[in-house]
């Protein structure tokens, strides 16, 4: 869909040395993914069967596709070719290192192996040397048809869905140190701990190199140029696709249980996006909303641990702890509004450790008796809808559902709530407004903008969000104690958002997810989890600081300030 | 032309994985000797402030599990750790004990530290019928002891759930009997960290001692983390009490007594079983002289086996310390080998079948663990009601008195 | 050679080009200046030649030295004093403080004499000295900007719209104060938005115009051109 | 009265700790506008530099040698790493949205402590710190007040450091220059000040005097962990803001204040409202009630925020 006339002196007669090397390195990686690469058993892919191209000889055989463009010049082929030389020679090694890592040492790698790292090198070579000079990939869109709809609308879909999938079986990756039939520990690490962190890493590193390759062929933007035009649908299709998720776990819960706390986590995010995001409000205490939720939700859940011995519906329960939450929204940014920039940052940093204390204390012994101070309001029951039991595996068109995937699914509708209400919000007169303040909030103001109802609206519903979703985290953890409701959670969540890009649900989803997975995907360093942690956030700010996925207007002003801080200044 | 980054990269790991690698030997392929695996999990705090005890935990679980494929304890399978961090949140600890329920391989598993961290990985283990034995949780409501409290009756909430220590309405009491019968307390000053450990425990000797007669001042609280505690003291001080009693954890007792002594209220500490480790004399060094802490079980130090654990977790060089807890895990984890074996000898089951008969077997289990005897009542607390007193003599912590509570 | 070179000068912030080739000459002693509507580029021009923007391209030469590619503090330090747009004085520093750091950039020496100078230019100042220069009026303010860039012992005074939202009468007193100085022989690269003024002054004028020099010549010449008059002076 | 007096002592005690911390905080903030989260690790490291130190001397060294070099090892550790920190974490982002340096400094504080913890021989409990000044030596100040030999030491070397730091600040040309760029930062270089130095310079300050507390804290403690700092650091950067951030005086007012609330909550606050478990309370509910008729903090004289 991207062909183009190419002009005629282009296409040589006579097939040049890029041509032949990048061919015939990708025929050596195609056939050297159909040989073994481990000489012993254990490693993940089944590494020792010759003729199946599994674990990561797959992402090696994807990666050599992109040579099929050798057939035919494609504008971008070689700028294409060459991200997937790299990425290619990137997935070689890492999976050469881990499997003779892994094995023990370099004798114990399969046959596979030699021909494979002779074809990256010599697709890497061969890429390197194909003509520059062809046309830069454009983005397409398909010729206003009577086909365009139904094929955009599947090619849409299909993109929302393929996403799902591929982060699915991301999570899905084996990444503790569970055993699989061996015994040799390496020092601190399993043996499979290395292996599954090898296959994670190459896995990782060839959906990045896909989507490089992607993008200089100009698929990418054909592809954004379709799914802006069929938005409702994308969306419409990564719930469904999302939704479909638990079918696809065999009855297990493990991935359930971390896709729903990367749900609500991105939900609170999405929330405070309203406040940091949007309204330029920047909160270190948000977690405190989130924990009123939760407090609320656990006091009225019918718990015998909860003083109040109520047991009010769920539905009025999201309902009424969105409410209280916003409730102290409102009371905590009525008096700190007008304080600028970090002073508010400190009061609402002040606001949540007070939140934190006051529930560690209101015990009955260091001040009133109603949320059992440290020991928190536990024994929370599970959700019941009619004789449906949230706590129940159940059983759904033949296929084995844990009970986690109730709860999943519970989150994915409170997700769905909290990104239509930001998508609203942000469009809405109210967000453009809020957008001003943020800007220039005297300016706002001289535009007629009341920008203390604002500001205390942005914070009352960011809150009121947090308290929606911190009742449903309530009964997802069954608890409800302090030490949950920690500055580092606040902080984390607002790392969420910057990490991500502020101001986009995209950017809050991305961030959530990356900030919530990397630290579960880097168990397998154990110790020094927290460490890798800490330098790759610092490096995500230094080479990313307007976030993953900045908004448009964004990284227009990012770009703005890169040459100029004072860039009134031009007279 | 430079190279671009990713071949920079890749380039030197490609030759690092061929010279790294160049040596080692040939393996057989086909695997190891045929042994099946079965794992036993750890849910711990791993990093953040109480790593140090977290991983004391592991440490000791992973050593139960090195001599237990020494001994070929279990026979024809080979024991692994699933080692897991809680980060001392129930929310984590929630999503961790899915993890472990979601392997198959799993059959047993240790922790948490925190019992607020069990409220959440309980329910999640008794669901799938995974046994879980805490060496640390002493919070009257994780195995329904809290309805005993105020006069209900005792219901089990975890039916997988199980405890080597004591809950804090036994340890506390015993403590406070102590205090005011053998030492003679009058007045007493109670001090906790505003935990659920060290409040539970503090409230209950509390209550203990002034039923027994003494006068106790009203509580007052430090947060974990701190290290000046001047301003309690002094407060405490004007009240002159003769002994205090600390329920928390031994970094902030250490330091409390320290504090304590130098602004010249000489009186003797008490704590619990937080505060009963070697590295409360090594911190609090001659202040720590005559302080008192409470254990479960008789003094570990007369038994060979409780010795040759202290050596063996020497021997083998982990980073961390024992800490408070780590015999304690060191059993926990032998009573779920001792299980396993149990399960397994009467023919290869795997599953939830596997599950269930282990979780059968540790709620019959009695072994001989370092820190005494170990059997479980119905509710998954310990039986064992003997607890040790121990006070500190020449820097180290010696058995005062050991008895039966009542 | 001239003191100051300017060839070819381009500048952007971000995407936006808002020099597109500037080239003009400032000789010992003249007083130069850069007339145009807002956005012309005048002040980005200054902002370059002082080093607080960097140039996408061109050259910058000062008494034979290369300045584009010098920090701004080392700038300080050729001989190029700037006195910016919104006089910039450190608000929570009394007036003589200010003077102090307008001689920062000559490490050891006294300074004494050269403060003494400033007061009796602006006798204002003096009787302000210990005041916090934010509590200044505007042209207090302006007196003690100008003050404070002639600490330096500059080669080369540039000012940034001095008259700025001043009175009449300070605009006024303003104006016979580079008089004075040019009378001095000091060489000054003026930025006016009051052109007539500043034509009247300058030796040499340009005139910018989105970016772009479209005319220069002798201040008395532009003074007299139509298009200049109808388009800065307001003249029909 | 006794009582009151002996509180007192405690509260100058507790608040020249935070004081000291917070200048760090404040001279940064007031000249990049930057919340350097990282710099607890700083007065962290301090201790941890100070300690291994003492540990390279030959045993036997009389206190009169080791501590002076014990300071300056602390000094040393405290500002290289906050030199290193400077130059690779934030300058690279000084034209960087306004919050991407918020998250550098929380991924450089993970990253500090988890160094520390993982890296420092047996720093995964507390380390016990050598005990140079006896705690046991108590000056009494009457009848029933008494003060500890470190705790003065720490009051003695929290003031000397405070004074020496406005002295500096007020008087000697790299301070005018630190305040011009505080003010102005585009006009101070017009001035011929290098304003990269200048934030060198206030990092470096800032950790030195962060080293101070470190050691001092190690002194009356007996002992140094890796996460010492996170906790010393939010009650410091507290205290910065209290008293007005980005002003010197105020973010020693602000750590004196923090240390008089927090002590006379402890003691004083209505039942059941008063002792430790509210005492962290009381400092961010009069925080919140300073801010909300002075928002600019104590002593913030910067009517018109420039950030």
């Amino acid at each position: 869909m991207t062909s183009q006339t190419i002009p005629e002196a282009r296409v040589r007669s006579a097939p040049d040395l890029g041509v032949l090397l990048t061919g015939a390195g990708a025929l050596l990686l195609v056939g050297s993914a159909l040989l073994p690469w481990a000489g012993y058993a254990g490693f993940p892919g089944k590494m020792t069967l010759s003729g199946y191209p599994g674990g990561a000889r797959l992402y090696v055989l994807l990666l050599a596709l992109p040579a099929l463009a050798l057939l035919r010049p494609l504008p971008g082929r070689a700028a294409a070719l060459r991200a997937a030389a790299n990425v290619e020679l990137a997935v070689v090694a890492l999976t050469v290192y881990f499997v003779a890592y892994a094995g023990g040492g370099f004798v114990n790698v399969g046959g596979g192996v030699y021909p494979a790292m002779i074809g990256a090198i010599l697709y890497l070579v061969g890429s390197r040397r194909l003509p520059t000079s062809e046309a830069v990939a454009e983005g397409v869109a398909l010729p206003d048809a009577s086909w365009r709809f139904p094929v955009e609308s599947l090619v849409v879909a299909g993109t929302a869905g393929l996403a799902l999938w591929l982060f699915v079986i991301g999570l899905g990756m084996p990444s503790s140190s569970i055993a699989s039939g061996s015994d040799l520990t390496l020092g601190p690490l399993s043996i499979n701990d290395v292996a599954n962190s090898g296959q994670f890493l190459a896995y990782v590193i060839t959906i990045a190199g896909v989507a490089l390759v992607a993008g200089r062929l100009g698929l990418l933007k054909s592809l954004t140029i379709m799914t802006g035009r069929h938005p409702k649908l994308f969306v419409a299709a990564g719930f469904i696709a999302a939704a479909a998720f638990p079918f696809t776990q065999n009855g297990s819960g493990e991935s359930l249980s971390i896709a729903a706390r990367i749900g609500v986590f991105a939900a609170a995010a999405v929330g405070l996006n309203i406040v940091v995001g949007l309204a330029g409000l920047l909160d270190l205490g948000y977690i405190a909303f989130f924990g009123v939720g939760a407090y609320f939700g656990a006091l009225v859940s019918g718990s015998v641990t909860s003083v109040t011995g109520v047991h009010l519906p769920f539905a009025l329960t999201i309902v009424l702890g969105g409410l209280v939450s916003g409730i102290f929204g409102l009371l905590l940014g009525a008096p700190t509004l007008r304080l600028r920039g970090d002073y508010l940052a400190i009061v609402t940093l002040g606001f949540g450790e007070i939140f934190r204390i006051t529930v560690n204390n209101l015990d009955g012994s260091a001040g009133p008796s109603l949320t059992n101070g440290p020991n928190g309001v536990s024994n929370i029951p599970d959700l019941a809808l009619g004789s449906f039991n949230f706590g129940a595996n159940h059983t759904l068109f033949g296929i084995d559902l844990s009970f986690q995937s109730n709860y999943y699914w519970l989150e994915l509708l409170l997700l769905a709530f909290v990104m239509t209400s930001f998508l609203r919000l942000s469009e809405s007169r109210i967000g453009r407004a809020w957008v001003a303040i943020r800007e220039d909030e005297l300016a706002a103001a001289a535009t007629g903008i009341n920008t203390t109802r604002l500001k205390l609206l942005a914070f009352a519903l960011g809150a009121t969000l947090a308290g929606a979703a911190g009742t449903v985290n309530a009964h997802v953890v069954k608890v409800a104690a302090p030490d949950s409701f920690t500055f580092i959670e606040s902080a984390t969540l607002l790392a969420a958002i910057i990490l991500g890009g502020m101001g986009t649900v995209p950017g809050a989803l991305l961030g959530a997810t990356v900030l919530y997975l990397l630290p579960e995907k880097l168990r397998f360093l154990h110790d020094l989890r927290l460490l890798v942690f800490g330098i790759a956030l610092v490096l995500i700010m230094r080479f990313r600081p307007e976030g993953l996925v900045a908004s448009k207007r964004r990284a227009r002003e990012f770009h703005d300030h890169e040459t100029d801080p004072a860039a009134e200044a031009v007279a | 032309m430079h190279p671009p980054r990713l071949v920079r990269i890749a380039a030197p790991l490609l030759i690092g994985a061929l010279v790294l690698s160049a040596c080692g030997s040939k393996k057989e392929s086909g695997g190891s000797s045929g042994n099946k695996t079965l794992t036993i999990g750890v849910v711990a705090p791993l990093s953040g402030d109480l790593s140090a005890v977290g991983n004391g935990i592991k440490n000791s679980v992973d050593l139960a599990i090195k001599q237990a494929n020494e001994k070929k304890t279990v026979k024809g399978y080979t024991l692994t750790m699933d080692a897991q961090d809680d980060t001392a949140k129930a929310d984590v600890g929630a999503t961790v004990a899915a993890k472990l329920v979601a392997s198959s391989g799993v059959v047993g598993v240790v922790g948490p530290l925190n019992s607020s961290v069990a409220k959440s990985v309980a329910p999640v283990m008794a669901q799938a019928d995974l046994v879980e034995i805490s060496p640390s949780n002493s919070n009257v409501d994780l195995t329904g002891r809290g309805a005993l409290v105020t006069g209900g009756t005792q219901v089990r909430p975890y039916k997988s759930y199980f405890r080597v220590v004591a809950s804090d309405d036994i340890q506390g009491p015993f403590a406070a009997q102590f205090a005011v019968k053998t030492v003679m307390a009058k007045t007493i000053a109670i001090v906790h960290d505003k935990k659920a450990y060290g409040q539970g425990l503090a409230e209950a000797f509390a209550k203990e001692a002034t039923k027994d007669g003494a006068t106790v001042l009203k509580t007052e609280t430090i947060n974990p983390g701190d290290k000046d505690f001047s301003a309690t003291i002094t407060k405490l001080k004007a009240q002159k009490p003769d002994f205090l009693f600390y329920g928390g954890e031994y970094p902030e007792a250490s330091l409390l007594t320290k504090q304590l002594k130098s602004a010249g209220l000489k009186i003797p500490l008490m704590g619990g079983d937080g505060v009963q480790s070697d590295e409360y004399t090594k911190i609090a060094g001659a202040a720590a002289e005559g302080d008192y802490a409470t254990a479960l079980g008789a003094p570990t130090d007369s038994l060979a086996s409780a010795k040759q654990f202290v050596t063996d977790y020497a021997a083998a060089k982990y980073a961390d310390p024992i800490g408070p807890y780590g015999a304690y895990a060191y059993d926990a984890a032998n009573v779920i080998i001792a299980a396993l074996a149990k399960s397994t000898a009467s023919g290869s089951k795997s599953g939830q079948a596997l599950r269930d008969d282990v979780t059968k077997a540790v709620q019959d289990a009695n072994y001989d663990g370092i820190t005494g005897k170990i059997t479980f009542d119905q509710f998954g607390d310990t039986t064992v009601k003997v607890l040790t007193v121990y006070q500190v003599k020449s820097g180290k912590f010696v058995a005062a008195k050991t008895d039966t509570f009542k | 050679m001239s003191l100051l070179e300017v060839r070819d000068l381009r500048v952007a912030y971000g995407a936006i080009e808002a020099i597109k080739g500037i080239s003009l000459d400032v000789e010992e002693g003249q007083v130069v200046t850069l007339i145009g509507t807002n956005g012309a580029g005048k002040t980005t021009t200054l902002r370059t030649l002082s080093g607080l923007l960097k140039p996408l391209a061109g050259e910058v030469t000062f008494d034979g030295k290369r300045l584009d590619s010098m920090k701004a503090h080392d700038i300080v330090k050729q001989g190029v004093a700037h006195s910016p747009e919104g006089r910039r004085i450190f608000p929570l520093m009394t007036v003589e403080e200010n003077l102090e750091l307008g001689a920062y950039s000559r490490k050891g020496g006294t300074t004494g004499e050269d403060v003494a100078s400033v007061f009796t230019r602006f006798p204002r100042l003096e009787e302000r000295r210990a005041q916090k220069a934010g509590t200044l009026s505007g042209g207090e303010q302006q007196m003690l900007a100008i003050g404070r860039a002639l600490m330096s012992r500059p080669r080369m005074l540039m000012l940034d719209e001095p008259s700025m939202g001043l009175s009449p009468i300070m605009i006024q007193l303003i104006f016979e104060t580079i008089a004075e100085l040019k009378a001095a022989g000091t060489t000054i690269l003026l930025v006016e938005q009051n052109a007539s003024a500043a034509l009247a002054l300058a030796d040499v004028g340009y005139v910018l115009e989105t970016g772009r020099v479209v005319l220069s010549g002798p201040g008395k010449d532009l003074l007299k051109d139509d298009k200049v008059r109808k388009a800065y002076l307001g003249e029909d | 009265m006794d009582v009151f007096f002996q509180q007192l002592v405690n509260a100058i005690v507790l608040g020249a700790t935070y004081g000291l911390v917070a200048l760090g905080y404040t001279m940064v903030y007031g000249i990049v506008q930057l919340i350097n989260f990282a710099h607890g690790e700083i007065y962290m490291l301090g201790g941890f530099g100070a300690l291994t130190t003492y540990l390279a001397l030959p045993s036997g060294t009389p206190a009169g040698i080791s501590l002076p070099l014990m300071l300056v090892g602390g000094i040393a550790v405290s500002v290289t790493a906050a030199v290193i920190m400077e130059r690779f974490a934030y300058r690279p982002l000084r034209s960087a949205p306004r919050l991407a340096p918020l998250i550098t400094a929380i991924g450089v504080s993970v990253f500090l402590q988890e160094l520390v913890r993982n890296f420092y021989p047996h720093a995964r409990s507390a380390r016990n710190f050598p005990q140079l000044v006896n705690p046991d030596y108590q000056i009494r100040l009457g009848s029933n007040v008494q003060i500890s030999a470190p705790q003065l030491l720490t009051v003695t070397v929290a003031l000397v450091g405070m004074v020496t730091l406005s002295t500096f600040v007020r008087r000697s040309r790299t301070g005018r220059a630190m305040q011009a760029t505080a003010q102005d930062p585009d006009t101070a270089r017009l001035m011929g000040i290098d304003t990269d130095r200048i934030i060198v310079t206030a990092f470096v300050l800032g950790a030195a005097l962060a080293a101070l507390a470190g050691v001092s804290s190690g002194l009356q403690f007996g002992q140094v962990d890796f996460h010492m700092g996170f906790i010393t650091g939010v009650k410091a950067f507290t205290a910065a803001v209290l008293g007005g951030i980005g002003n010197i005086s105020g973010a020693v007012l602000g750590g004196f204040i923090l240390g008089l609330v927090e002590v006379m909550a402890t003691q004083y606050a209505p039942d059941p409202f008063s002792g430790g478990a509210w005492k962290d309370a009381w400092s961010f509910v009069v925080l919140i009630i300073v801010l909300v008729f002075r928002p600019t903090g104590l002593l913030g004289e910067r009517v018109a925020a420039r950030a």
